[in-house]
């Protein structure tokens, strides 16, 4: 199983993680940090196969990702 | 849970206070990495230059020195000559590397030194906020070039990684990118080898990393990714440009 | 320990080495260019670093560098290499580094001559470049206080983590005399001891060890700057070193520093020979400046001769010490010129009030009391 | 015992190793020295002098403007600096390339042909040691002693022969200063 | 003229294209970006030219070399970029060209900060660089001042073929007010005008015009240096200029610069209003030191107190112009702090001996009197 | 009788400083005979560097700027933008060009300044009595390496000319020798192309020309051009290493 | 008159133009301004904020420490200028985003929607002219006609309909103070 | 005919002109100029060609030629 983690207050809403993500199921949430930015999310969980490619573009490392093993 | 993703042990946890999207942020995840790869980071000493990733120094969890703007070259070369077993990386942007320090970086090179360099090619003066570059291309607007750059007023933009391939002293130099998770990739095994030829002691190394200024630019940070495409990567061909011994 | 010939450039560089100093970074420049050609030689022979930089920008730099690793460090240069290196005293200055810079000078402005002058002390004192900071300046007279002071610059410097300028001339550079040079150091020692703050790698056994003077809150900055004030007292209180010679009943005083005081001195023995009280105070630091003893001195004498190599800049500190108590007067030789005996021993005469006839004929030179400008 | 000596020529004529030669003879003897050179301009040509004290005392100014004792090897040194030595002073010149007398009067002059005797030794560049025969015979500034022993250690410990040629030069300079050089 | 709301960086751009500047030659750096910024915009428009040089060493040495050409020219920066320009200054000053050097400072030593300082007071009257020289050196205290002295600084420069300092700091530079700009000058005529000594190709019909700072023979330097010396005397005797305010009845006189004497001149007004006859000297030309000035007025103040962005460097030559006649006190900020009105009207009251509650709560800062230290 | 062989006109009366069979002397020449042929004296104006060469103002009949230690290139760039009908040449040794002043020599020719170089490579401080310069062989010994240049200590040689030729700025760059009579003539074409290319208005143009110091080279002057030969010309290969437009 | 204002916000809510139009209006009023900006570190983020004097005499020092006029844009500028107010002064907060109250007692607070009136007006970005036009309605430091003529001119001839938009922010602002900000 | 004629005070004696004479007619002469060096001569004129090699090669411009016309 995977888990993906916004760290939402190192969030800066850069988007770059939705531009990249090969399963395009990344979108921005209507939740705003205390920075001001309005943070993604992703909107179906299973889809995710945890590639990690949103989490390698972040500029931020604002993205963690687990895996059960 | 096993943690696949996560921050590297070799960034503090301070918060970058780089503009969102700027890729500076990626490229100091990947120096961190290598560093916690390479399991480096008690010996590892890093010097800061002057322009947006002045204040790298709170990000490295490793000695840092910050240097004058242009001489972080200077400084790499003193530190690494002090303490030739550590592990010695100097990180610039384009301003700091190929204006002002444009002869303290030939000369490490010319020397040989044994340290890496992670220079940063954002074609602007990101921390000034805006100003022409070296590496500035034909035709971008800058604060200092407001009509685009022209080269009949202000000269053509340098390729530092072809000029520095030149000298004999230079051991490994690459340019790389970041805009694609691909060219991320590439740009970490690049990081890598610059990184283990010092380590090796087999003398300087650099890699050029193509990042973007979505502020300075006027463009959003996904827009950022396609110009590097676009308009950098044509005029700054990416790949090895001195090829290391392979291992 | 026996005494040996020696060039003071030469003294200087081997004291340095006896002083632990083992990463020297400079680029040549006459008239100090023994330092780099003798360190050349034998850095290699003591296993250190001698590298000769691609500017003196550069090697500034890399002072700064290894000073941050933690090593006795040194650069040297003349006149205008050092106005290229302000930049890096004051980042050093800033970060609180120690290192010793050498400054043997030579005729400005520009490009000048190669003759030795003292028109740099204003850039020593006051901080030629930018922002509040100082540098301990040593005004050695002799080879032997080249060595001397050489030596004990690096521990000064490692005292209160500040930047010590050895401020010479190309006479004091190039001359030779008899000097008996200080002991080695134990190398390894002074390499690293005491410098826990030093950038060496962490060894994953501590924090990191940061070298930085970016403050961009201004709060911060003014924390240094409060911090660097405080030090700066500290040093003024107890670093201030001098010479009195002939003093005791002087009513004549003069005040010079470096090669011009040994030629004030000869000037001085020769004027007591005619009953002249002349005394000379010689500042041995410059800064910090020894005002107390100058003001303590000009409550006893009629009038104050400074004499230098420049258009008159030691005379400054000299006022500022003793404020309006008696006039001060200047005499200078200025671009290379050296003041002879002779002409120190004339002004004398014309502020003792003697009447001679070869006082009429002057030497070529500046003069002036101080409060007419 | 002050001796404040100005030595001068054309560079080449081993001004600076002469006087060097000197002052490691007066230190040697427990004197204090000082040695000045006329560093020259960042490149070569010209005149080259040097400016010495040899002294009981101990020295203030190593700056020789009114020297006691002037050693000349060529004309423009004799005219550059004839005018400074102290009234009563010693002034040494080369007679065989300065065949000009002094203009004043009120100095002890002395002349010996130092490139004549030299070649006479077969060796031109031993012409300094001559003249520094001379001047240490007339002066008695330093001791043949240390002379022998700063020549032996200048010129290191290999080349015997030109260390014993360099001390016949002394000698015969001392020796000859009696014999030729008489007052101008 | 009208009047428009202005950038002090960019009032000062436009004033020196009115006065007949055609070649800006920079390199970026907070908080004086706007001149160079402005300037690549303008300079096309006017037919001259805007440089970006690849460092603050080359811009100083474009300017020496567009002076040469017979060129009125610029450069700008701020602290630490001033220290990198200090050998091309001196070269300047040595070649004796007209040029303007604009320092826009930031708090200091090293990196430091952006935020506004006064800290380069010695390196730009002092000379920073090696060698006896000086520049001119103005202290404009407004955005009109700003745009005023560099356009006189241009004249003023051709006058005495001397490099014209404009110091101001990063407050100046970025705060906007109304300013009347001052007229255009013709260009042509500015650009050549009397400039038959200047480097332009002989056109085979005079000898060449050579500009050259070396003199390897020191009598010949010492030649250069006493023609300075006697120029320096003349600019003194000439060019002093200082403003007073409220200083007639004064008892208490207070000494600052630029910004700094804004915000002292409010708290004298506050001070007046409690009846304590406070006044101002402010000094517009830094280099010459309005000495005579100081001096007249120490005679008849109970006490002096100097207000800077600095640890104390102004407060020197308020000394060395007033000896110890007075007590001259020291209030300042540093690092990019600036006295509050509040702040100075307290010290006021405390030398004019006011009892307040009110004072007991200090200010951060430094405070000293001169001979204390 | 006519004049075959004399004095350029170019040239003052003044004699030379140089040493005894020090090659300056004939490059000034070269330089001179070409503004001779050229016609272009009066519109001349010339930057000498600090160097042996410094005195190159009191030679060179034309208007002259001495600019700072490693910073012709810069004055020379002012001046150019001054007087754009003028010649600017800049005539600098390798202490000069290629150690202090790397950053402007390459921003010049990356600027594309319609400036000419001449660049006197005789691979040691002259002026200074012979420290280490960037461009000293391996093996050679100067004041400043006195057991030979050492790469591990004090790097490799910079062949300046390739460096620079990497930028678009730079239209012609050619390395030269004077030390045989046809390498004599073949210098004097380089220069005079390259202030053609400036008199064309085709951008940066630069002759680095073999050079020899005899004095601090320990060797005689004969001796020293053969040295040229021996040692140098394996190192600098000589030739257009950018070619201009043919005419 | 003597406004010394002191306006704080996030950079991006259009404090630096606002305060711009404050000065322009009041230069054409015939007024001494001053303007100064909080320049801050050469990135961005963070609190932006700006001195202003408007004023019928000579400015002395443009450094406003004692504001007598305090407009806040968010909290964490209340947080932060609120102490430098003057006794008696005024306080312009945008109750948009600032619930909480000012601490002290002695001063005049206003509030003012204007996130909420400037939505309802169509575009967010109007909100600092909302702003405006309470402050000028309150202070009367310059006047309506100057704003607009300033508003023209910075807007440029182009866009017609941004000038009216901003205008009628301006307007809102300015019968909002009445209609809306009570006295907290 | 050929004059050549050599400067001999500007002359240093570096005896380059005399290395590269394709003829070697060029020799050092007895004489010292008043800087002291040995100045050189031609010692065949007859057999000089003009070819002015000489004279390109003279570091010192000390070497004049002149022809008949
Ligand atoms: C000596 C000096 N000159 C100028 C500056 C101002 N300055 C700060 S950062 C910078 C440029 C930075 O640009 P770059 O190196 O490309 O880095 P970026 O911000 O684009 O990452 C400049 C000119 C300075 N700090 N020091
Ligand atoms: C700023 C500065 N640093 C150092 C010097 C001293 N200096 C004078 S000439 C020179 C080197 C010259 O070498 P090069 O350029 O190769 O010329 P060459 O004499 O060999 O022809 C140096 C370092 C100086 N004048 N200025
Ligand atoms: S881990 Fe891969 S699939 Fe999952 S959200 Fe990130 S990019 Fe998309
Ligand atoms: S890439 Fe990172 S910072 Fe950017 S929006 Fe995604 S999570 Fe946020
Ligand atoms: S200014 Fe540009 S380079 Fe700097 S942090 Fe922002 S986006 Fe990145
Ligand atoms: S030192 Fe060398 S380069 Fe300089 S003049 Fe002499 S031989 Fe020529
Ligand atoms: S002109 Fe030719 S042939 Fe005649 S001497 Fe000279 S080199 Fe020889
Ligand atoms: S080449 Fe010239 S300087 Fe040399 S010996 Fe011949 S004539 Fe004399
Ligand atoms: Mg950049
Ligand atoms: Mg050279």
């Amino acid at each position: 199983m995977i888990k993906i983690t916004f760290l939402e207050e190192r969030c800066k809403g850069c988007q770059l993680c939705i531009s990249v993500c090969p399963k395009k199921i990344i979108t921005l949430s209507a939740r705003l940090n205390k920075k001001g930015y309005y943070v993604p999310l992703v909107q179906e969980p299973g889809k995710c196969t945890g590639c990690a490619t949103c989490a390698r573009m972040c500029p931020d490392i604002a993205i963690e990702i687990e895996k059960e093993n | 849970m096993e943690i696949v993703f996560g921050r590297p042990k070799a960034l503090t946890k301070v918060e970058f206070h780089y503009c969102p999207g700027c890729t500076h942020g990626i490229i100091h995840r990947l120096v961190a990495e290598i560093i916690d790869e390479l399991a480096i980071q008690g010996k590892s000493i890093g010097i800061a230059s002057v322009g947006c990733s002045v204040m790298a120094y709170d990000y490295f969890a490793v000695d840092m020195i910050q240097a004058a703007h242009g001489r972080a070259p200077a400084v790499a070369t003193a530190v690494k000559r002090v303490h030739p077993e550590s592990v010695v990386f100097s990180y610039q942007g384009d301003g700091d590397l190929a204006a002002i320090g444009t002869a303290e970086i030939v000369h490490a090179a010319a020397r040989g030194e044994n340290i890496t360099v992670i220079f940063v090619n954002n074609g602007t003066y990101g921390m000034t906020s805006g100003q022409m570059a070296p590496t500035t291309l034909i035709g971008q607007k800058c604060t200092t070039c407001p009509e685009g750059r022209d080269p009949g007023r202000a000269g053509y933009p340098i390729r530092m990684s072809e000029l520095l391939a030149t000298l004999d002293g230079a051991t490994y130099i690459s340019r790389e990118s970041v805009h694609t998770p691909a060219r991320i990739n590439s740009a970490k095994k690049a990081i890598r080898k610059a990184f283990e030829v010092q380590l090796r002691k087999e003398g300087f190394s650099l890699v050029e990393i193509l990042s973007t200024c979505p502020i300075n630019w006027g463009l959003n940070p996904v827009d950022s990714l396609k110009r590097v495409e676009d308009e950098m990567v044509p005029f700054y061909p990416l790949g090895e440009i001195k090829k290391c011994r392979e291992v | 320990m026996e005494k040996v010939l020696m060039k003071g450039n030469e003294a200087l560089a081997e004291s340095a080495i006896r002083a632990g100093c083992r990463y020297y970074f400079g680029y040549p420049i006459t008239p100090q260019s023994e330092i780099p050609e003798y360190l050349s030689k034998r850095m290699p022979q003591v296993g250190g670093v001698f590298l000769q930089a691609e500017s003196e920008v550069a090697a500034i730099n890399m002072v700064y560098g290894a000073a941050a690793a933690g090593a006795r460090t040194m650069t040297s240069s003349s006149s205008l290499g050092i106005s290229l290196k302000l930049e890096g005293i004051s980042y050093i200055a800033a970060a609180e580094l120690p290192c010793v810079i050498v400054n043997i000078m030579r005729g400005g402005p520009g490009l000048g001559g190669i003759q030795p002058a003292q028109s740099d002390y204003f850039q020593a004192t006051k901080g030629g470049g930018h922002g509040d900071y100082r540098l301990i300046v040593y005004a050695p007279s002799s080879v032997q206080e080249l060595a001397d002071m050489t030596y004990q610059a690096f521990d000064i410097a490692d005292m209160y983590r500040n930047p010590v300028m050895i401020l010479g001339d190309g006479l004091l550079g190039q001359m030779m005399e008899q000097v008996e040079l200080p002991e080695f150091k134990e190398n390894k020692l002074i390499k690293t001891a005491d410098k826990s703050w030093a950038a060496t790698g962490t060894k994953e056994s501590r924090p990191p060890n940061i070298f930085n003077t970016l403050y961009l809150d201004p709060e911060k900055l003014e924390e240094l700057n409060l911090a660097l004030f405080e030090k700066y007292k500290a040093i003024e209180s107890r670093e201030v070193r001098a010479e009195e010679y002939m003093t005791a009943d002087a009513d004549l005083l003069l005040v010079a520093y470096g090669i011009t005081a040994r030629i004030v001195k000869t000037a001085i023995d020769e004027a007591r020979k005619k009953g002249i009280k002349a005394g000379l105070m010689r500042p041995i630091t410059l800064w910090p400046f020894p005002k107390a003893l100058a003001n303590q001195l000009s409550a006893q004498v009629k009038c104050i001769l400074t004499v230098e190599m420049s258009q008159g800049q030691l005379i400054e500190d000299v006022c500022l010490a003793v404020g309006r108590r008696v006039p001060v007067h200047f005499y200078g030789r200025v671009g290379g010129m050296i003041p002879s005996v002779e002409a120190v021993y004339h002004e004398i005469c014309r502020y003792a009030g003697m009447k001679d006839d070869a006082l009429l004929e002057l030497d070529a030179g500046i003069r002036y009391t101080y409060a007419e400008v | 015992m002050d001796q404040r000596v100005v030595i001068s020529g054309f560079g080449g004529q081993g001004i600076m190793s002469m006087a060097q030669l000197i002052v490691y003879a007066g230190m040697m003897d427990g004197k204090n020295v000082s040695w000045v050179p006329s560093y020259g301009p960042e490149m070569r040509g010209g005149t080259a002098y040097c400016n010495l004290v040899v002294s009981d005392m101990k020295i203030g100014s190593p700056v020789v403007t009114k020297p006691n004792t002037l050693i000349v090897m060529n004309l423009p040194s004799l005219i550059k600096f004839e005018k400074s030595l102290v009234p009563n002073g010693l002034l040494l010149m080369n007679s065989s390339i300065i065949s000009q007398r002094p203009a004043r009067n009120d100095i002890r002059p002395y002349g010996i042909k130092i490139n004549d005797l030299a070649v006479e030794l077969g060796n031109l560049r031993t012409a300094n040691m001559i003249m520094l025969g001379a001047y240490v015979e007339l002066t008695k500034a330093v001791s043949d002693d240390s002379v022998f022993a700063s020549i032996k250690k200048v010129l290191g410990g290999a080349k015997k022969e030109l260390v014993s040629l360099n001390i016949d030069a002394f000698k015969l300079g001392a020796k000859s200063v009696h014999a030729m050089c008489a007052k101008i």
